[in-house]
């Protein structure tokens, strides 16, 4: 197992669990259906056996009570991890997270801390639809006292997913579904769990425009910005990876420098982190060269069936249509780029991640 | 409490409704057309059909993620059914739902709510309705026992109670939420201690029996119609994994004996070889019966097939109300 | 009483339910206490007494029940009104709300709707403390499905109750608890309830600058104005009344004339309907002639002692030196402003909305 | 199962709460120093102290909107939070709380939580890691008939009898919520029927009455200490209105024949009577205790007059921990 070189998120997430509660007794997991053969998407696998069933609970259908608990129990010092297979079962727990988590360091006049982390999935693709798929990630991260993390990559999966733990705070986990496939080349048992990394990270160095992107759409962009790159353009890509504190200063030293700002962001378009973000750049008074673009879901639920799915995520061709409407490239030269990126969207159908992948969740 | 019309059409709902899921399941990998998540009730169908053999079409039921059976069972259409599965246009939700969101106004079946313990408090407010406009019907809510764990679940036996409505529960216990069994999730697994705490009648019965659950639901259906809450506890349990097409003895969780002991349980079989062992029917009625739904089943999926996919600029549809 | 010629916020809700259940028998109301003394702060006094208990429906202390039982209710055709003292005892209702009321009408392919009002007060004062004074506004209009009124002033308290009430979608109506007490002169009796009124209501016109609020602040910068009007500082005062569909049309028209922008806004500064409106005025490309301002609740919880108040909302001299920032006013004339604003703040303590409010709520 | 000292203690602990809030009550509109709700405990004493004088400092409670008397009963110091409802910096959680959110690590009193129903799952959490650490603690959840209406309450009950948790469930039902009686939000006043239905075993007493408290609740955390879950449920009734100060008896929603019943039951001067009548104290003592405790009472107040309110600066101090 040791031996492997490459690790998807998933993977990468489950050897810090296992790295963490190695070390520090504390820790202890909560969840239903982490103790199955499912095992929070592989993340928890094999944990019970390591660990003991005192510290990978397996909990009853309520999640209203054990994410209580998992605060009750933090209050007491220990680390929670809430193990949520979808970001909608945590609507049935909102007060618990939003007044007793969020609240109880501010309320106790920093008597009581909240250590607990709440990972919830969103779901996309094989039909998911209206209650299996929403991104509420802009609703967690308006509420003071939340801090919100949004791993994409194996590396920074393990990086955000030791300091959300080792955070005193309460931490809202949102693991994008599909992003559990990304893969990338290296070791997650050595990595240094210690250090805390940027909001941002810069995953390309360029002049022309700059994009800020989080979730899955950052690893689309990367991919889509090899395409862009063989033509020349030359774009900043800032992939946004903590949600809250939001820590945007890059993104202002990139917009002095390119004058063009693109966001696509995959949560709600409608008062989402973009809006965050694009308030604080004009209030700032930046002056950009064009308007900036944003992009999100629409003003609707996620339907279930694959022939609507095109309006609803941004996608690799929308993205890079306002790439070109920003950089104001010519038909001719689109054409060429657009008939590349084709090439990509081919490979996979728009429900899947990868080609293997059956569902059901 | 149970004639030979009775039970004939019970057996053809049963059938006709394992005809379906034994299909879903035979194409779900190999056509790749079903892309979203489905629960099936193979093995349960003696508790929806038993149930809902009593009601009327005017009655409203609610549901939960595991749905086919009651919505057929209500008189739901094949059809539609099966083409929302497959995502089409034509789907009783116009593909918006999917397998776990059916919802069809034509037959009362007011819909299937995929969060746990969510369509409850649904059905509470309906039969709020129906009690204050004095209007002649009942309402039915189908859970599990994992939604016996919720909080929703006993926040409506008190409502139930206290304002005595015509609602019916039915707990399906299939003894598992997802893989995980009852005994590691509650301390029994007689759900009748939740109503008897409420000062709500109830029964357990056999689920897998259609003549128990057909007589027992038609008792106390006529109770409820008198507007008093009931809870009907059929202990059932699904033959295939949790969620998707396959059998997942493989992964133990469910031991073997216990396995087994439920194989031979039946619902369909026992039915009917207790029909054939009474003469009311016979073997060649049987093979007709089979060939007519297997007919039925294949048309509804033929159709689904040939049916369009809704169109993505349609996506933005029904967005908000008029 | 139908003699009376002002009318409060909260007297004017009592008439129109009471107007509204008159004409329409599918009208129902849920609540905690709507039928005890208080009354929701006396919107619905004596209203089981004309409509009987299965109209006006007490509930047990259940929100998640009574708030699906609500949708359910409404399936089937009534409309109900569900009454909550404070917005914070929604997050226990949370699930129904996000996924049933708003996603029904969608989900069902437009054969079912939530006819729903959900009436949530906003808490503020005499020392409500962490959860009973939060702003959940931003929350609820960033969920698609949902619709957010929000009346500040008694007439369109009544228009926009009978607007909600009879809209197909569910409406989340907030109530700002000092609101209660504005006065009105006007007939409650006589209002026209069938005509729908715009998202924004323009409550002065000026050509220096647009302000933009909503909530309470609406009506402490109507009174704030009034002095800058004495100094001849002309001033554009738009009044948003409606946050979820976000109508703002006369937002950018008012910008084209003044070029200058404060958004004081009652909910949360981040990611709040401030960042919505100036992502919007931002993407639209309008030139402004200074950065926009924009005012909101801070990043913490709303602490009880009324010591720690003035750093967390807004208030008349936090907005007033804005504007002087906006406009470049001068030392001199902004304190002769200071003054005559000193003499309305003497007028009541940090911690009531009017000298006599002596809480508990 | 009680001796003198316990009395003594009990007696003590209830007159100095009881002294406390009349004081509240008769500044609150006086003074208008006080600026934050208050929900006074006047009348249900012995149910706080007949409990918390079976508490070690080791354990912990939780308690809801009515929580000074626990909070007292617990230990709490008087001064911190007679200042904390004053909104005063040097309150017992600086003035962000005020009356219904104390919080006090140093007697274990891990907070009022004002939304009905909220603390019983952070209980429960409690009661999970005293467990898994072998902690020599238990954890008692203080809770209004109110609060059994609420999800979290059933879920919470649950969780207690299946990891067979070290808590005490209180129920302290004083027949309203706010101004709604039982009888109209639920079909039964007996609370043991929910404990019942979760195998968790429970006792029902009279609330006023603190040797009955005191000594069934001795019996029971004995219990509790051995990891098994309770509920102890105690009859008992508010004195003045639900929130703030005054009585409000004209209001009329309390029937006047109850009223006097409870009235008659003054859990205070019942045991006041008691222990003069079997001379466990005489008048003198009384006499000489009123003063002692009117001393301290003052001198908290005298004290959070003259404390300074927090500095509106210090507003975003503890937003985010370190
Ligand atoms: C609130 C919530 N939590 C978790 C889930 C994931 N989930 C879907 S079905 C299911 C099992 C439900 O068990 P049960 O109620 O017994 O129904 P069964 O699947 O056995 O028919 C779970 C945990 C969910 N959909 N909603
Ligand atoms: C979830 C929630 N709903 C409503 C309220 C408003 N409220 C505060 S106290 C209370 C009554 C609670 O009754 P009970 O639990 O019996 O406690 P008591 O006040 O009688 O001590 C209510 C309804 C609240 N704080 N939280
Ligand atoms: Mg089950
Ligand atoms: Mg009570």
């Amino acid at each position: 197992m040791q031996n492997k070189t490459t690790y998807s998120l998933s993977e990468s997430l489950r050897v810090t669990l296992e790295r963490l509660m190695k070390k520090d007794k504390r820790i202890i997991l909560f969840g239903e259906g982490i103790d199955d053969n499912s095992a929070m998407f592989q993340t928890t696998k094999g944990l019970t056996k390591l660990f003991g069933k005192e510290r990978v609970v397996e909990m009853p259908l309520s999640e209203n009570c054990f994410t209580g608990a998992a605060i009750g129990s933090s209050i007491l010092g220990d680390k929670v991890v809430v193990n949520l297979q979808r970001v909608e079962f945590s609507l049935l727990a909102l007060e618990q997270i939003f007044n007793n988590a969020a609240k109880i360091y501010y309320g106790s006049n920093g008597q009581h801390m909240s250590r607990t982390v709440f990972r919830m999935v969103v779901g996309r693709g094989w039909g998911q639809g209206p209650v299996h798929a929403q991104s509420l990630e802009s609703v967690f991260s308006s509420i003071p006292g939340l801090k919100v993390f949004m791993p994409v990559f194996p590396s920074e999966g393990c990086q955000l997913l030791a300091e959300a733990i080792n955070d005193n705070n309460p931490v809202i986990f949102i693991e994008h579904r599909w992003c559990h496939y990304n893969l990338e080349k290296f070791n997650p048992w050595k990595i240094n769990l210690s250090q805390k990394i940027n909001a941002i990270k810069k995953l390309s160095n360029g002049k022309d425009l700059s994009i800020v992107s989080n979730g899955y759409h950052s690893s689309e962009i990367f991919t889509l910005l090899k395409i862009f790159k063989k033509f020349g353009i030359s774009i900043d890509h800032l992939h946004l990876r903590k949600l809250n504190p939001l820590e945007i200063d890059a993104v202002y030293s990139s917009l002095k420098k390119t004058g063009r700002l693109l966001i696509v962001d995959s949560g709600q378009l409608k008062q989402g982190i973009n809006s965050e973000i694009l308030s604080r750049v004009f209030e700032k008074g930046l002056n950009l060269k064009l308007p900036p673009i944003r992009m999100g879901l629409p003003d609707h639920p996620v339907p279930s069936s694959r022939g609507f799915i095109k309006s609803v995520y941004p996608n690799y061709l929308s993205i890079a249509e306002n790439i070109f409407k920003l950089l104001n490239i010519k038909k001719d030269k689109s054409l060429k780029i657009f008939n590349q990126i084709d090439s990509i969207i081919k490979r996979t159908s728009v429900d899947v991640p990868i080609n293997d992948f059956k569902g059901p969740f | 409490m149970i004639n030979n019309k009775n039970i004939i059409k019970g057996h053809l709902s049963m059938k006709m409704i394992r005809a379906v899921e034994d299909e879903i399941a035979f194409r779900y990998y190999k056509d790749q057309l079903m892309r979203c998540p489905v629960h099936l009730s193979i093995g349960q169908e003696a508790a929806a059909v038993g149930v809902c053999e009593n009601l009327k079409s005017s009655d409203y039921i609610l549901s939960n993620h595991r749905c086919h059976a009651h919505y057929l069972a209500k008189g739901g259409d094949l059809n539609s059914m099966i083409c929302e599965i497959h995502g089409k246009a034509n789907g009783c939700v116009g593909g918006r739902g999917g397998s776990m969101h059916l919802q069809d106004d034509s037959v009362n079946f007011l819909g299937s709510f995929p969060i746990v313990g969510s369509a409850i408090p649904l059905a509470i407010g309906v039969a709020m309705n129906i009690k204050r406009l004095k209007k002649n019907s009942i309402v039915v809510s189908f859970l599990g026992d994992g939604a016996v764990e919720e909080g929703s679940f006993h926040e409506s036996l008190n409502f139930a109670s206290v304002f005595k409505l015509p609602i019916l529960f039915v707990v399906e216990n299939n003894y598992y939420s997802i893989q995980t069994h009852i005994k590691d999730r509650q301390v029994s697994d007689n759900f009748t201690r939740f109503s008897n705490s409420n000062l709500i009648p109830s029964t357990r019965c056999d689920g897998n029996n259609f003549i128990d659950t057909f007589t027992n639901a038609k008792k106390i259906i006529k109770e409820v119609r008198k507007s008093k809450p009931y809870l009907l506890q059929l202990d059932t349990y699904r033959f295939v994994e949790h969620c998707g097409p396959n059998s997942d003895d493989h992964l133990k969780y469910r031991d073997g004996k216990e396995l087994n002991h439920w194989l031979k349980k039946c619902p369909v079989s026992h039915i009917e070889r207790l029909m054939l062992k009474n003469n009311i029917i016979n073997q060649e009625y049987l093979i007709k019966l089979n060939s007519q739904i297997q007919r039925k089943v294949i048309s509804a999926f033929n159709l689904a097939i040939r049916s369009p996919l809704p169109k993505s600029r349609d996506a933005s549809k029904y967005s908000y109300a008029k």
